[in-house]
C-alpha cells in the first residue's frame, strides 16, 4: 500500500510537469503540441551531454537543457507557429506543423544523438528501504522533490508574477488581454518558450533515473495528451491533477491487475473513454476547451 | 445537385485514364515494377483518408483511423482464415464491422469536441492494438499470418474476378483492386458532400448549436458520417491485411492515425480530392527521399515544414489562389 | 513571387543532395545487397546496428578490392530502406530491392515486418535474412527466410539449462513488453522452462515500451522471489532501466535475456547495478574473437563514432550472402541455386578463433536449413564489458 | 385565439440559484408576444427551456397540447418551433442563399440516400429549395446579398440572416433572441417591420425576448415581464406600461436602458 502511493506521488509529479508545459502552450495558442515529448527527450539529451559527457555539475546541466530549450521553443513560436496560425484558414492547420516538427527532432535527435539508450551517472546513490514496505531510491526521491518544487515555483510564478499574469490572461480570453494592453505576440512567445522550458527541465530531471532514448519522445506526447485531457485542457491546476491522476492509475494499476497481464493499459484507456464521455472537458476544463 | 461541366469530365477521364491505362503501360515499358505497390498503398492509404476527412467535415479532427483499418484488416483477416470465407465477401463486411465499432464508440465519444475527441480518438488506436493483443480470436501477439491470397469469383461460370494466387502478377490486381475502389471511394465521397448529407456536415462543421435549431438531428449525422469514415478505414486496412498476407497488432499504429490526419492537412480540408493528393504527395515524398539515405527523415520533415509555412490551407488551396477556401 | 522561389530552392536542394549521393562510383562491378529494417524512430537501435555493421564491412571488401564471386571481382554496395518498423513500409522497401535487381536482402527487425514482405520476396525470388522468430517464416512452405541470429527458443533453453545446472536455479519469472515480438519470445521462454523442469513463479506481467517506471511494474514479479528473472525480448533501451528497478527492489536472482545488449548502454544506465546480467551476443569478447572480428570493431568504431555490441551477431548475414555466392556462382541472381547451395555449404567463420565454420542450420527448428549459424555465445556483463559464460551451438 | 404554444409552471434551477420559478403563460396563433425583464431577469435561460436547448428542472411547455420540453433541439425544430440565435450564431462560410437552402432540409421528401443517388424527388426537392430560397430572399428584401459570405456582412443583415435562416425551415413559431440587441433607432424600426412582415404575410407566430422597450411596446401583441427569475406581469403594451410592479423592477434594477 505504502509502496503504491509513493510510486503514484513519483510517477505523478513527473507526469505533471510534463502535462504543465503541454497545456500551457495550449491554453495560450490552441496549439496540439505534438512536438512536446520530443523536446521532452531533447532536454533529456542536453542534460545528457553536458552532465553525462562533459562532467558539468547535473544542475547546470539542468539550467543548459532550460536554456536550451526556451531559445528552442521561442524561435519555433516567432517562425513557425506564429506565422502559420496566422495566415490559415483553421486553426487546426498547426496540427501538421507540430507533428512536422516532431518528425524533425527525432530526426535531428538521431543525426547528433545517436539511436543508442544514454544513460548519466546516479546523482546519489542507495536506496531507502522501510522494511520492504516502502523501497524508493534516494536519487527518485529527490527528483521527485524536484519536481514537486518546480511545480509549486511554476504555479507562483503564473500567480503572482507579472508576466504569469499577463499570461493568464491571455490563457483565459485572447482578445480581452488586447485589450488590456498585453503585447499578445510577445507572451505568446514567451508562453510557447515556458512550455517548452518545462518539457526540458523534466527531459533533464528524469534522464538521471530512466535515461533517455529518441524513441521516448512520441509515447510520452500521447500520455501527456491523455492528462491533459483527464484533467481538462488548457487549465493548469487540470495538468496536475491528470498528471496524478494517470501517476496512481498507473502505481495502482499495474499492483492490482498485474496477474491479468496485458490489461492495465487497456483498462487505463478504456476507463479514460468512458470517463471523457461522462465528463467531456475532463476535471476542471471549461467545455469544449 | 452539381452536375459536372465539360472541363471537369474531361479531368475525370483523364484521371481514370492515367490510373488504369497510362501508369501501367509507363510500369510495362519502364520496368518499374515497384511502383504498383506504391501506388497500391497510395490508393489504399488515400481510401482511409477520405474517411478522416470526412469527420473534418463534420468537425471532428480524427486521430483514430488506424484503429478502424486495424479492425479492419483483422476482420477480414478472421473470416478468410478461420471461416474460410472469400475474401471478396469479407472486404465489406470488415468494413460494416468496422463500421459497426464505430457506431458502439461513436456514441458516447462523438459528444466531444475540438482537441477532446482529437485526443480521445488517438488513445482509440492504442486501444485496438492493445486488445488485438489480448484476445484470443486475434491470436494475440503472433497476429494471423499465411492469409491466403484473394480467390476467384465466378457468376454463372463466368470468371469476374480471377484468383490472384494463380495470377503471375498479383501486384498488378491488386494496383487494380485498389485504384477500383479509390476510384468508388472519391466518387461516392463528392456525391456525398454534394448532396443533402454533405450540406448538413457543413452546416454542423460551421456551428452544431444553430444547425440543431433548424432541425438537423447532429447526433445521428455525426454517427452516420462517423461509421462511413471508419467503413472507408475498415476497407483499407482488410486490403493492406490481403497484400501482406499476415495482420498483426501493429500493422497499424498510432503513427498511421497520425498520418491519415496529416494528409488530409496536407491535402487541404476543403477539398474532397485533398486527402488523394495529400496522401500522395506524403508518401511519394518519403519514396523519393529514400536516396538520401540517414537524411531521409530529416529532409522530409524540413519540407513538410515548409510546405506548411507557404501553403497553411493544403496543397490544394494553391490551385484556388486566395479567397478560394470555400471552392469545392 | 516569394513563395515561388522558397519551393523552387528546396525542390532544388532536395534533387541535388540526391543526385550527390547516388553517385557512387567504382572501378569493379558493383553487386548490391539490401537493407531492409527499421533506422528512425523509437525502434532505430536495431535497423541502424544492422545497417552500420553491413556498411562497415562493406566498405572494408571495397578498400581490399572487392569480393571475388567466381571470375568476377565485386563492390559490395549496401542499399538500405527505412521502412520505419511499418510492416506496410516494409513492403515497399522489398519491391524497391526487387526493384534495384536485389535478390539478398537483410532484414526486416520484426516479427510484422518480416511475415509482410513473405509474398514479395517469394514472387520477386528475393533471400531475406530477418531478425524475427516466428517458425512459420522459415518452415516449408515458405522457402525465402533465413533467420540471421540465434532464436530465442534455441537460446532459451541453452540458458536456462546453463543455469539450472550451473547455478541452482529453480525458479523463473517472466517479464516481457506488451508487444507482439517480446510476447511471442515470452511464450516460447515459458515453454522452454516448463520443459527442462523448472519453476515458472510468473510469467504474466507486461510492461508498456515507453514506461519511465518500472518500479511497480516489477514489484508483483519480484514478491515470487525466483532464481532467475528473464527480460524477454527486451529492448536495449528499457533493459538498464528493469536492470536498476529489480536490483533497487532488492532483487539478488539472476537476470537474463535472450536478446543481443550493448555494454555501453548497460554501463550508463544501470552502472554496476547491471554485474552478472546474462545475455546473448556475437563473437566479441576477448576469448572468441578472432582478428577479423576487431578488426571489424575498429572499422566500425571509426566510421560511426562507436561500437554498438549487437552488431557482433548482425555483422554475419552480409557474410553468409557472400560467402554462399561464393561457393555458387551461380547464385548471385537466382535464388534457386542459394537454396541448393545452403544445403551443404560449409565455409570457415572469419570472425571466431579456432576452426569455427559458417554453415546453415535449423534443421531441428524447422525442418529445413533456413537460420545461419552465428555462434550462440552467452555473455554476462562484468564492469562494463561482456565476459564469455559459454559458447553453443545451434542444429 | 387558441393557445398554440402553452408555458405551465417552468422551473429552472441551476445548483442552489432558482433561474425561473414558476412561469406560466400563453402565446395565442398569430400573435407576437415579448418577454421581456431587466438584465439577469431569467428571460433567455426562457427562451432556451422553450426551444428544449436547457432542460426544464420541473414544468413543461406544451406546442399544440404536446410536450416540447426536455427533448431534443432538432425534434422541437421539426414540430415547427424554430429559434434564431445573436449574429455571431451563423454558419460563417456560406452564403446567404447557401444558409437558406441547407436550412429548408426539414421540407425535403426525398431520404439522404436519395439525395445521394440522385432520385427524382431529391431533383424536384433541390429545385423547389432554390426557388423557395430565392422567393425568401426577396421577401426579406436581401436580394443584393444573396451570394455574400455571411462571414463578411455587417452585423444588421446578421441578424435579419438568422431571421431567415429560421424561416426556411417553414416555422409555425419561431422564437427570437433579442432581435433588437444594439441597433439604433433606424435599425430597430426595420426590424420591427420585418418581423411582423413575417407574422403578417407567412402567419408565424413569433415570441421574442428582449428588452429594448420602446421596440417591444410598438410591435408586441401581449407582453410577459420577468423579474428575478419570477413573471411579475402580463397583459398588453399599455397594460404593462401602466403596471406598478414592473415600473418597480425597472427604475429598481442598475444598469439598463429603459424607455418608459
Amino acid at each position: 500500500m505504502e509502496q503504491i502511493i509513493a510510486n503514484g506521488i513519483y510517477l505523478g509529479a513527473q507526469y505533471a510537469m510534463i502535462a504543465l508545459g503541454l497545456t500551457l502552450i495550449f491554453a495560450l495558442m490552441n496549439v496540439l503540441n505534438f512536438a512536446h515529448g520530443q523536446m521532452y527527450v531533447l532536454g533529456g539529451f542536453v542534460t545528457y551531454t553536458f552532465y553525462g559527457q562533459l562532467g558539468w555539475p547535473f544542475v547546470l546541466a539542468l539550467l543548459a537543457s532550460c536554456i536550451t530549450l526556451a531559445i528552442l521553443g521561442a524561435l519555433i513560436e516567432k517562425f513557425l507557429f506564429a506565422p502559420v496560425i496566422r495566415r490559415s484558414s483553421r486553426e487546426e492547420s498547426t496540427m501538421l506543423l507540430a507533428a512536422g516538427l516532431a518528425f524533425l527532432f527525432d530526426a535531428v535527435i538521431l543525426l547528433v544523438f545517436g539511436e543508442k539508450q544514454r544513460g548519466v551517472p546516479k546523482i546519489i546513490n542507495g536506496v531507502f528501504n522501510w522494511d520492504f514496505r516502502l523501497i524508493m531510491p534516494y536519487d527518485r526521491i529527490l527528483i521527485c522533490a524536484l519536481a514537486i518544487l518546480s511545480i509549486v515555483g511554476f504555479i507562483l510564478f503564473m500567480q503572482y508574477s507579472k508576466t504569469g499574469r499577463a499570461l493568464r490572461a491571455l490563457a483565459q480570453d485572447r482578445t480581452a488581454a488586447q485589450l488590456m494592453g498585453v503585447n499578445v505576440d510577445r507572451y505568446s512567445m514567451i508562453g510557447f518558450a515556458l512550455g517548452a522550458m518545462l518539457a526540458g527541465l523534466v527531459g533533464g530531471l528524469l534522464v538521471t533515473i530512466t535515461g533517455v532514448n529518441l524513441g521516448m519522445g512520441g509515447p510520452t506526447s500521447i500520455k501527456a495528451f491523455m492528462m491533459v485531457m483527464i484533467g481538462g485542457a488548457g487549465v493548469i491546476s487540470g495538468a496536475i491533477a491528470g498528471g496524478i491522476i494517470l501517476g496512481f492509475l498507473e502505481a495502482i494499476g499495474l499492483a492490482v491487475l498485474s496477474q491479468y497481464g496485458d490489461i492495465t493499459y487497456l483498462l487505463i484507456f478504456v476507463s479514460l473513454m468512458i470517463f471523457l464521455a461522462i465528463r467531456p472537458q475532463g476535471l476542471m476544463g471549461k467545455p469544449w476547451g | 445537385m452539381p452536375k459536372l461541366n465539360t472541363f471537369q469530365w474531361a479531368g475525370l477521364a483523364a484521371f481514370l485514364f492515367a490510373v488504369f491505362f497510362a501508369v501501367p503501360a509507363f510500369v510495362a515499358a519502364s520496368g518499374r515494377t515497384d511502383l504498383y505497390y506504391t501506388l497500391t498503398s497510395v490508393a489504399l492509404l488515400s481510401i482511409a483518408s477520405a474517411g478522416v476527412w470526412l469527420t473534418f467535415y463534420i468537425g471532428r479532427i480524427n486521430i483514430g483511423q488506424g484503429a478502424f483499418a486495424l479492425i479492419g484488416a483483422y476482420a477480414s483477416a478472421i473470416l478468410v482464415t478461420k471461416a474460410g470465407m472469400s475474401f471478396w465477401l469479407s472486404l465489406p463486411l470488415a468494413g460494416l464491422f468496422a463500421a459497426g465499432v464505430a457506431i458502439l464508440i461513436g456514441l458516447p465519444i462523438l459528444r466531444l469536441r475540438g482537441v477532446y475527441f482529437a485526443m480521445i480518438s488517438l488513445v482509440l488506436t492504442q486501444v485496438v492494438t492493445l486488445t488485438a493483443l489480448a484476445l484470443p480470436i486475434t491470436n494475440g501477439a503472433k497476429g494471423i499470418t499465411s492469409i491466403p491470397l484473394p480467390g476467384a469469383v465466378s457468376v454463372f461460370g463466368l470468371t469476374l474476378i480471377p484468383d490472384f494466387a494463380t495470377l503471375e502478377n498479383p501486384r498488378l490486381a491488386f494496383y487494380y483492386t485498389a485504384c477500383a475502389l479509390m476510384v468508388i471511394t472519391f466518387a461516392a465521397m463528392y456525391r456525398l458532400v454534394n448532396s443533402r448529407l454533405g450540406h448538413l456536415c457543413r452546416s454542423m462543421q460551421q456551428n452544431e448549436e444553430l444547425a440543431a435549431s433548424i432541425g438537423v438531428n447532429i447526433a445521428y449525422i455525426r454517427i452516420i458520417v462517423f461509421a462511413i469514415s471508419s467503413f472507408l478505414g475498415g476497407i483499407g486496412g482488410a486490403m493492406f491485411g490481403s497484400i501482406a498476407q499476415s495482420v498483426y497488432p501493429s500493422s497499424f499504429q498510432v503513427a498511421d492515425s497520425v498520418n491519415f490526419m496529416l494528409n488530409c492537412f496536407l491535402g487541404g480540408l476543403g477539398y474532397v480530392f485533398g486527402p488523394m493528393l495529400g496522401t500522395l504527395v506524403l508518401y511519394f515524398g518519403w519514396d523519393l527521399l529514400f536516396e538520401l539515405g540517414r537524411y531521409q527523415l530529416l529532409v522530409y520533415s524540413g519540407l513538410l515544414i515548409i510546405l506548411m509555412l507557404v501553403l497553411p490551407n493544403g496543397l490544394l488551396s494553391l490551385r484556388l489562389g486566395k479567397g478560394g477556401g470555400q471552392g469545392r | 513571387m516569394k513563395r515561388r522561389t522558397l519551393m523552387k530552392t528546396s525542390v532544388a536542394l532536395a534533387v541535388s543532395v540526391s543526385a550527390l549521393t547516388s553517385a557512387v562510383w567504382a572501378d569493379n562491378p558493383v553487386l548490391k545487397i539490401g537493407f531492409v529494417g527499421v533506422t528512425s524512430g523509437p525502434a532505430a537501435a536495431w535497423g541502424i546496428s544492422n545497417q552500420r555493421s553491413m556498411e562497415a564491412r562493406a566498405d572494408w571488401i571495397n578498400e581490399a578490392g572487392g569480393y571475388k564471386i567466381g571470375d568476377t571481382t565485386y563492390d559490395i554496395e549496401i542499399v538500405s530502406f527505412d521502412d520505419q518498423k511499418d510492416p506496410k513500409r516494409a513492403i515497399a522497401g522489398m519491391e524497391k530491392m526487387a526493384q534495384e535487381g536485389i535478390h539478398y536482402v537483410v532484414g526486416p527487425n520484426v516479427d510484422d515486418g518480416a511475415a509482410a514482405v513473405r509474398p514479395v520476396a517469394e514472387a520477386q525470388g528475393i533471400m531475406y535474412f530477418p531478425y524475427a522468430f516466428p517458425k512459420e517464416l522459415y518452415t516449408a512452405p515458405a522457402s525465402n527466410a533465413v533467420l540471421g541470429m540465434v532464436a530465442n527458443y534455441q537460446s532459451g533453453p541453452a540458458i536456462y539449462k546453463y543455469l539450472r545446472d550451473e547455478k541452482g536455479v529453480k525458479t523463473v519469472a517472466f517479464v516481457a513488453a506488451n508487444e507482439s515480438d517480446p510476447l511471442s519470445q515470452r511464450d516460447g521462454g515459458v515453454a522452454a522452462a516448463n520443459e527442462l523442469g523448472l519453476e515458472v513463479v510468473s510469467d504474466n506481467v507486461t510492461y508498456q515500451v515507453d514506461t519511465t517506471d518500472f518500479t511497480p511494474v516489477l514489484t508483483p514479479v519480484m514478491r515470487t522471489q525466483p532464481d532467475l528473472l528473464v527480460l524477454s525480448g527486451v529492448s536495449p533501451a528499457n533493459a538498464p532501466q528493469l536492470i536498476r528497478s529489480a536490483r533497487e527492489l532488492g532483487y539478488q536472482g539472476l537476470i537474463s535475456t535472450e536478446t543481443a545488449q550493448d555494454a555501453t548502454v548497460l554501463r550508463e544506465g544501470a552502472g554496476e547495478l547491471a554485474n552478472g546480467f546474462i545475455s546473448v551476443g556475437g563473437a566479441s569478447t576477448p576469448e572468441i574473437a578472432s582478428d577479423d572480428m576487431k578488426e571489424f570493431v575498429d572499422r566500425y568504431t571509426k566510421m560511426f563514432g562507436e561500437y554498438n555490441d549487437e552488431s557482433n551477431t548482425k555483422v554475419y548475414a552480409l557474410e553468409y550472402i557472400l560467402a554462399t555466392l561464393n561457393a555458387n556462382p551461380a547464385a548471385i541472381d537466382n535464388v534457386d541455386e542459394f537454396q541448393k547451395t545452403m544445403d551443404t555449404f560449409e565455409a570457415p567463420n572469419p570472425f571466431m578463433k579456432g576452426d569455427a565454420k559458417l554453415r546453415y542450420v535449423g534443421t531441428s527448428s524447422f525442418g529445413q536449413k533456413r537460420q545461419i549459424a552465428v555462434p550462440l555465445v552467452v555473455n554476462v556483463y562484468q564492469d562494463g564489458a561482456f565476459e564469455t559464460l559459454f559458447v553453443a551451438e545451434v542444429d | 385565439m387558441s393557445n398554440l404554444l402553452e408555458v405551465r409552471h417552468v422551473t429552472k434551477k441551476f445548483g442552489g440559484l432558482t433561474a425561473n420559478n414558476n412561469i406560466s403563460f400563453n402565446v395565442h396563433e398569430n400573435e407576437i408576444l415579448s418577454v421581456i425583464g431587466p438584465n439577469g431577469a431569467g428571460k433567455s435561460t426562457l427562451f432556451k427551456m422553450i426551444s428544449s436547448f436547457l432542460p426544464t428542472t420541473s414544468g413543461e411547455v406544451l406546442f399544440r397540447g404536446e410536450r416540447i420540453s426536455n427533448l431534443k433541439p432538432h425534434v422541437v425544430a421539426r414540430k415547427g418551433v424554430v429559434r434564431t440565435f445573436q449574429e455571431t450564431t451563423i454558419f460563417k462560410s456560406m452564403t446567404v442563399r447557401e444558409s437558406i437552402v441547407v436550412a429548408q432540409h426539414l421540407r425535403a421528401r426525398a431520404s439522404l440516400a436519395g439525395y445521394f443517388w440522385g432520385t427524382k424527388t431529391a431533383h424536384e426537392d433541390v429545385d423547389s429549395f432554390g426557388q423557395y430560397a430565392d422567393d425568401l430572399i426577396e421577401f426579406l428584401g436581401m436580394t443584393p446579398i444573396a451570394h455574400e459570405l455571411a462571414s463578411n456582412l455587417p452585423q444588421g443583415n446578421l441578424r435579419a440572416l438568422g431571421i431567415a435562416i429560421g424561416l426556411a425551415t417553414d416555422p409555425q413559431v419561431l422564437l427570437l433572441d433579442e432581435p433588437f440587441a444594439g441597433m439604433n433607432h433606424d435599425e430597430t424600426m426595420k426590424m420591427v417591420n420585418l418581423v411582423r412582415k413575417v407574422r403578417d404575410d407567412r402567419g408565424v407566430t413569433v415570441l421574442l425576448v428582449e428588452h429594448d422597450m420602446p421596440a417591444v411596446m410598438n410591435i408586441s401583441d401581449r407582453i410577459v415581464v420577468l423579474n428575478f427569475g419570477e413573471m411579475i406581469a402580463e397583459g398588453t403594451p399599455s397594460d404593462i406600461q401602466n403596471n406598478d410592479k414592473v415600473i418597480e423592477a425597472y427604475l429598481g434594477s442598475a444598469d439598463d436602458e429603459i424607455g418608459i
